[in-house]
């Protein structure tokens, strides 16, 4: 049965009420746990056997020689480390299943934004614990 | 202590009587198998496919094509028509029929079941497969300026730059 | 009075995505409409054939962004079929609850859709913000708000944890009461009822004949629905009904949709109520024995169907996706004859057309540009021609 | 001169240059009349007054109808987004202006010229703080209404010259448009017009009549000829003097001209001609920068109007209730400071931004029409409705309902006893 | 004229008209950025508007995979937008192909065709992430 105006009593009871919009960069909602951001590595746990990289959907990983900023004393045996480009990276967690010693893990970071194409193509945070 | 899901066996009496009608109606021309209940292939001669397909609308009240599949086996076509009997009891059934690559031509089945029209017209598109007297057998999914003569599922077709 | 040819696309405000119509249009009435798709390929069929099944499920997920879940749910049931394997049932449910939140947001996002498309914005804000509350179930259950990744051949990635049982009830809940509002809302509202009552019909016998799916063809008064037709998942325990409507235009559709949602809400509060203890997945072995199945699903568009075929390596012989887009076009082409201009984007939004899901397959590679919409010179050689046409 | 706020004000202000500011009074008072013209036309309330006014306003209707949508809205440009539009003018003034090859560019450029030009002039016959506005003579109602007609094409002509397809469309349903809501919007406005007419009829037919039997008057002030009922002013003037705004005796067309107003600057369930969905941007698709800038000022300012005579034909404009005594008594009463000026323009702006906020209402509350629904709603409902109220009221005033003609014998009489 | 400089700066800042187009891929990052003009982060807080003509736009936003056939098409949209113009790359089908890289019909990324000038990583981002990119954006068209 056609009711003109129907919407307007839901319109009026929100009016007064406060708006349901988070003011995102002011105030944030906690995220929930088990959030896909980006990836960490801890580096003792990595033996650089690639399977990350052999798995990924997106083939954003590459298996890269051990860079010289990173600590040599703990250098595997492969001596390669994964290279993550966050531009092709999925965040579908695979590699972290993938990964036979739980050495790379996602954070719940996921504010990445930035104006350098280049800036994506490393993992930041590595773990050395 | 895991709950093993019980697997999944309904009878398949509904499907057998369906393939036996299938068998009166044809004899040897035709070879069916149901690897599981709701499921049934078809495999037939080139010809013959509008044949079953025309006694399946007649007969099971079958209107709607699902899709049709074309499949590169090397020196052949495989082409699927995947049908939904939705009338009665509930089937799948797939017809199955092989053609020569060098000559892919086969007799087209949209006069018989229009839903057909726009999987023909895509199977024609990615292999090539030539649907004879379809009324309007013209690009649908690949660009106008795509060269002729050039299709991305066949084997035999790689794409530059794939890794 | 000659007609006159109207692209509509490929890029449009009203359509989102990519896609061409070409409208003949007699002043305000559409005579013809032809539909020419594929500026989406990007070449997944090809490229499944080229990759392994593990990776296969990552892509296929994003044939589609809004029924993510939906390939990934058939991609895998149907490997998991050719590998004969029996996935645990906790799995199997946990891998229907999210089917049929995905199902609960994307019809929303689809009311909204529609809501936008007849000049309705409120109704756009309003869905959208229930809309919320789904994705934020989501993106606890699974750790991403659209892409979820949680079907793995062998079962599901993540487990629904005890505490989040009561939340996702209450929030059900919550939902069902906004969906029974809306469906009184769509139904009492003068302005939604003139646009949506009696546009794009589409008979019953013309939904069987042109082999329309999903929510469209149920529209249509045709009890068709792949999961109670050919239960998958978990769909063969859980109680429900099949909704359709029988007045076959868009508020059918509209209709339709808003009942399949309360339908949703009541399956996911039986499953969390019965949800079996159990593991969640199993290990499965990579290389993948000859054979050939066909997958089927409902998506929240309509029946989805993957025909995969194996030859016993680690990667797929053939990937055939049919999407429910692809099904329903010729309805829409038959729907759209007669209507009117204004009414072509609520017509084509009413199968909620996903056309990244339909064009998949690989093109090649399109140096000579084309003559486009926006050109100025080709428009003003078009106004000319249309004056000369015209005369007045 | 006397009326005049600007040297009120000034000596309020400052009263120790009081004899300086008399002075240059006097001095002024000889090319006074002219100077205060101009100030009244770019200041207040003209074209300063009114560009701010109307950028507030929408700022206003777009945080209603983000409200009433459960959302924000503009927050983070000044207080609560308060220059949001401000900074949309801007930043489209600042912006590059493409003119596409196939279009005629000198046309195109004096479109939004015409239309800002035409809405500023349309804005200087609303009264803002007496009964009267800046530009008043007889008969303005019938201008007002004519130029709000050319407004719309302007419209026309843009989506015309910018030879773009959607353009085109648009062009087309705004032409539609306007012959559909023309006449609502015409007959609805003139229903105060008639009720003026009515009202001050009755002395008259009074007067006649005592004439014919007595061959005197016996009340010289009453007036013996009918006066100008389509100026602006004498409407707001009589519901004043009657105490009683236009919309509790004419409540339809009150509603079917609010509904042609939003038909004729395109809000939501009619903006057809713009439909984002259908036709991109309909007669804007074409237009960039500073000429974009101009079109949306200016449907501001349009949206405004419509709100101002909204308020001054059916809410009785600057005049509210209490305050119908007449200006310069409460002047008097309250000493040399315009009072009745300051309270009149706070009343109209109460009463614009009520009419905007039911605009906004409606907006948020209704799909958008197809064109056809559009054409037909106004030959169907709208007119209809339009002229049913104007039966009704001449019922009512045939048999006296609101029982003017028997106050006025009464009236009459009183006066005979004396 | 310094301060009429630094109003321009200020009226840019604050009212970035978007245009959003799909260059070609899944909806995800589409769905995205349209819950980010809806009531629960709500971007016309910012003064952002989505407009459907690329003439009235100030930024571009584009999602999904930049196919062969839509890369003109996009090309010639960004050159119809008035100066001064930004692009932004939602998604990381936007940015480098993503999933789609492999496919030869696929540029990778949209850089390939129109200088992008801020790149918003995600599969697809969150709504969170797209405003922390816009104001980020708008953060350094403030500063320069």
């Amino acid at each position: 049965m056609p009711r003109p105006a129907a919407m307007e009593p839901e319109l009026l009871r929100n009016f007064p009420r406060k708006p349901f919009t988070v003011f995102y960069p002011f105030e944030r909602l906690p995220p929930f746990e088990g959030l896909r951001g980006r990836h960490i590595l801890y580096l003792k746990r990595c033996v650089g056997c690639g399977t990350c990289a052999k798995d990924c959907p997106s083939a954003a990983i590459e298996m890269i020689d051990w860079p010289d900023e990173f600590p040599q004393e703990l250098k595997n045996k492969a001596g390669k480390v994964p290279k993550v480009d966050l531009g092709r990276c999925l965040f579908c967690e695979q590699c972290v299943e993938s990964c036979p010693r739980d050495a790379l893990e996602m954070t719940q970071e996921y504010e990445l934004a930035t104006f350098d194409r280049k800036a994506m193509e490393w993992i930041v945070d590595m773990e050395t614990e | 202590m895991s709950q093993k899901r019980p697997k999944l066996k309904p009878s398949l009496k509904e499907d057998e009587r369906l393939k036996a009608e299938l068998e009166k109606a044809f004899g040897d021309t035709v070879e069916v198998w149901i690897p599981r209940a709701k499921r049934m292939f078809i495999k037939v001669k080139p010809g013959d496919h509008r044949k079953v397909i025309q006694w399946m609308r007649d007969n099971w009240d079958l209107q709607h094509v699902t899709t049709i599949s074309g499949v590169d086996k090397g020196d052949t076509f495989e082409i699927v028509y995947h049908l939904y009997k939705y009338q009665g009891y509930r089937t799948y059934p797939n017809v199955k029929t092989e053609i020569p690559k060098k000559d892919p031509k086969i007799e087209t089945i949209v006069d018989i079941l229009p839903s057909a029209d726009f999987y023909e017209r895509e199977t024609h598109d990615l292999l090539g497969i030539v649907f004879e007297n379809h009324p309007n057998l013209e690009r649908l999914i690949l660009p106008d300026d795509w060269p002729e003569g050039v299709y991305p599922l066949r084997k035999d077709w790689l794409p530059e730059g794939v890794e | 009075m000659s007609t006159v040819k109207v692209p509509i696309g490929p890029q449009h405000p009203a359509l989102k995505e990519p896609i061409n119509f070409t409208i003949e249009i007699e002043g305000e009435q559409v005579v013809d409409a032809k539909v020419r798709i594929g500026y989406n390929h990007r070449g997944i069929e090809k490229a499944c054939e080229l990759r392994t099944y593990v990776r296969d499920i990552y892509l296929l997920e994003r044939v589609c962004g809004i029924c993510s879940h939906s390939h990934t749910t058939t991609f895998t049931q149907g490997v998991e079929e050719l590998l004969d394997e029996d996935v645990p049932r906790r799995g199997l449910y946990i891998r229907t609850i999210v089917c049929e939140l995905e199902r609960l947001h994307s019809h929303m996002l689809w009311l909204g859709v529609a809501g936008h498309e007849i000049g309705f914005d409120t109704l756009l804000h309003y869905t959208w913000r229930d809309r919320e509350l789904v994705m934020d179930f989501l993106e606890m259950i699974s750790g991403n708000r659209v892409n979820y990744a949680m079907n793995t051949i062998g079962g599901v990635r993540r487990d629904i944890s005890k505490d989040l049982i009561p939340t996702l009830k209450k929030g059900m809940d919550t939902f069902r009461e906004r969906c029974e509002y809306y469906l009184k809302l769509c139904s009492e509202e003068p302005t939604v009822l003139e646009r949506t009552q009696g546009v794009g019909v589409l008979p019953t016998h013309m939904a069987r004949k042109l082999g329309a799916v999903g929510p469209t063809v149920r529209a249509s008064a045709v009890d068709m629905d792949c999961r109670k037709d050919d239960p998958c998942a978990a769909y063969d325990e859980v109680p429900f009904e099949v909704c359709t409507w029988d007045s076959c235009d868009v508020f059918a559709r509209v209709a339709v949709r808003i009942l399949e949602m309360i339908q949703s809400c009541n399956m996911i509060q039986w499953m969390l109520d019965h949800l079996p203890k159990d593991e969640i997945r199993l290990k499965l072995k990579r290389r993948v024995p000859e054979g050939e199945v066909l997958s089927r699903y409902e998506a929240p568009r309509g029946e989805l169907i993957h025909y995969i075929k194996s030859n016993g390596t680690d990667k797929p012989e053939r990937v055939k996706v049919r999407t429910p887009t692809l099904a329903n076009w010729p309805s829409v082409e038959y729907m759209l004859k007669g209507c009117y201009i204004a009414d072509v984007p609520i017509i084509v939004a009413s199968i909620d057309p996903c056309i990244s899901c339909t064009d998949r397959v690989t093109f090649v590679d399109v140096e000579k540009e084309k003559t486009w919409v926006w050109d100025s010179n080709q428009l003003r050689r078009y106004g000319i021609e249309f004056y000369k046409k015209k005369r007045w | 001169m006397a009326f005049d706020p600007f040297w009120y004000i000034l000596l309020y202000l400052f009263p120790q240059y009081s004899g300086t500011l008399t002075i240059l009074q006097y001095i002024l008072q000889q090319q006074g009349n002219v100077l205060m013209d101009l100030f009244k036309i770019i200041v207040f309330p003209g074209i300063v007054f009114v560009s701010i006014l109307s950028l507030f306003a929408e700022w206003y209707d777009r945080k209603i109808y983000a409200r009433l949508q459960n959302r924000v809205g503009p927050f983070h440009t000044g207080y609560h987004g308060i220059l949001q539009p401000l900074a949309d003018i801007i930043k489209l003034l600042a912006k590059e202006d493409i003119v596409q090859s196939g279009a005629e560019a000198r046309s195109l450029a004096a479109a939004p010229i015409f239309a800002m030009t035409l809405s500023l002039v349309m804005l200087m016959f609303i009264p803002v703080y007496r009964s009267a506005g800046i530009i008043s003579f007889e008969g303005d109602l019938i201008v007002v209404l004519f130029l709000s007609t050319l407004f719309a094409l302007t419209v026309i002509l843009t989506g015309w010259f910018s030879t773009n397809r959607f353009g085109e469309v648009g062009t087309a349903r705004a032409g539609m448009q306007l012959i559909a809501y023309e006449i609502p919007l015409v007959l609805s406005a003139l229903t105060p017009a008639i009720i003026v007419a009515y009202y001050y009829s009755v002395p008259v037919q009074v007067n006649n009549y005592l004439l014919t039997v007595y061959g005197t008057l016996p009340v010289t002030t009453i007036p013996t000829t009918l006066f100008s009922i389509l100026t602006i002013a004498n409407i707001t003037q009589t519901q004043a003097t009657i105490g009683m705004p236009f919309i509790l005796v004419a409540p339809i067309s009150f509603g079917v001209f609010i509904i042609s107003l939003m038909a004729e600057i395109e809000k939501v369930p009619f903006d057809v001609p713009e439909a984002h969905t259908e036709i991109v941007a309909g007669w804007q698709t074409e237009i960039s920068g500073k000429k974009l800038a101009l079109y949306r000022l200016s449907s501001d300012l349009e949206y405004l109007w419509g709100a101002g005579l909204a308020a001054a034909l059916f809410l009785g404009g600057p005049w509210g209730p209490g305050w119908d005594i007449g200006l310069s008594t409460l002047d008097r009463l309250m000493g040399a400071f315009p009072w009745g000026y300051v309270f009149g323009t706070i009343w109209f702006l109460v009463k614009v931004f009520a009419v905007i906020f039911i605009i906004a209402n409606l907006r948020t509350l209704f799909a958008r029409f197809r064109i056809d629904q559009v054409v037909q709603g106004a030959w169907k409902y709208l007119i209809p409705l339009a002229f049913l109220n104007i039966l009704i009221l001449q019922a009512v005033f045939y048999f006296d309902l609101f029982g003017w003609q028997s106050t006025y014998y009464m009236l009459l009489w009183i006066a005979y006893m004396i | 004229m310094a301060v009429l400089d630094k109003l321009v700066t200020w009226s840019r800042v604050k009212s970035p008209w978007v245009f959003h187009m799909n260059c070609g891929g899944c909806n995800a990052c589409d769905i995205e950025v349209i819950a980010a003009l809806m009531p629960r982060y709500d971007i016309e807080r910012f003064g952002i508007l989505l407009v459907g003509s690329p003439r009235h736009a100030d930024v571009m936003i584009g999602t999904g995979t930049v196919t062969r056939q839509i890369a003109p098409r996009f090309k010639r949209l960004y050159e119809q937008m008035p100066e001064p113009k930004f692009v932004m790359a939602v998604g990381n089908c936007a940015i480098s192909g993503g999933v789609f890289a492999g496919c030869y019909n696929v540029l990778e990324g949209l850089d390939k065709v129109v200088p992008v000038d801020i790149y918003i990583p995600g599969c697809p981002p969150k709504p969170e992430a797209i405003i922390d990119g816009v104001a980020k954006l708008l953060a350094k068209l403030q500063g320069g």
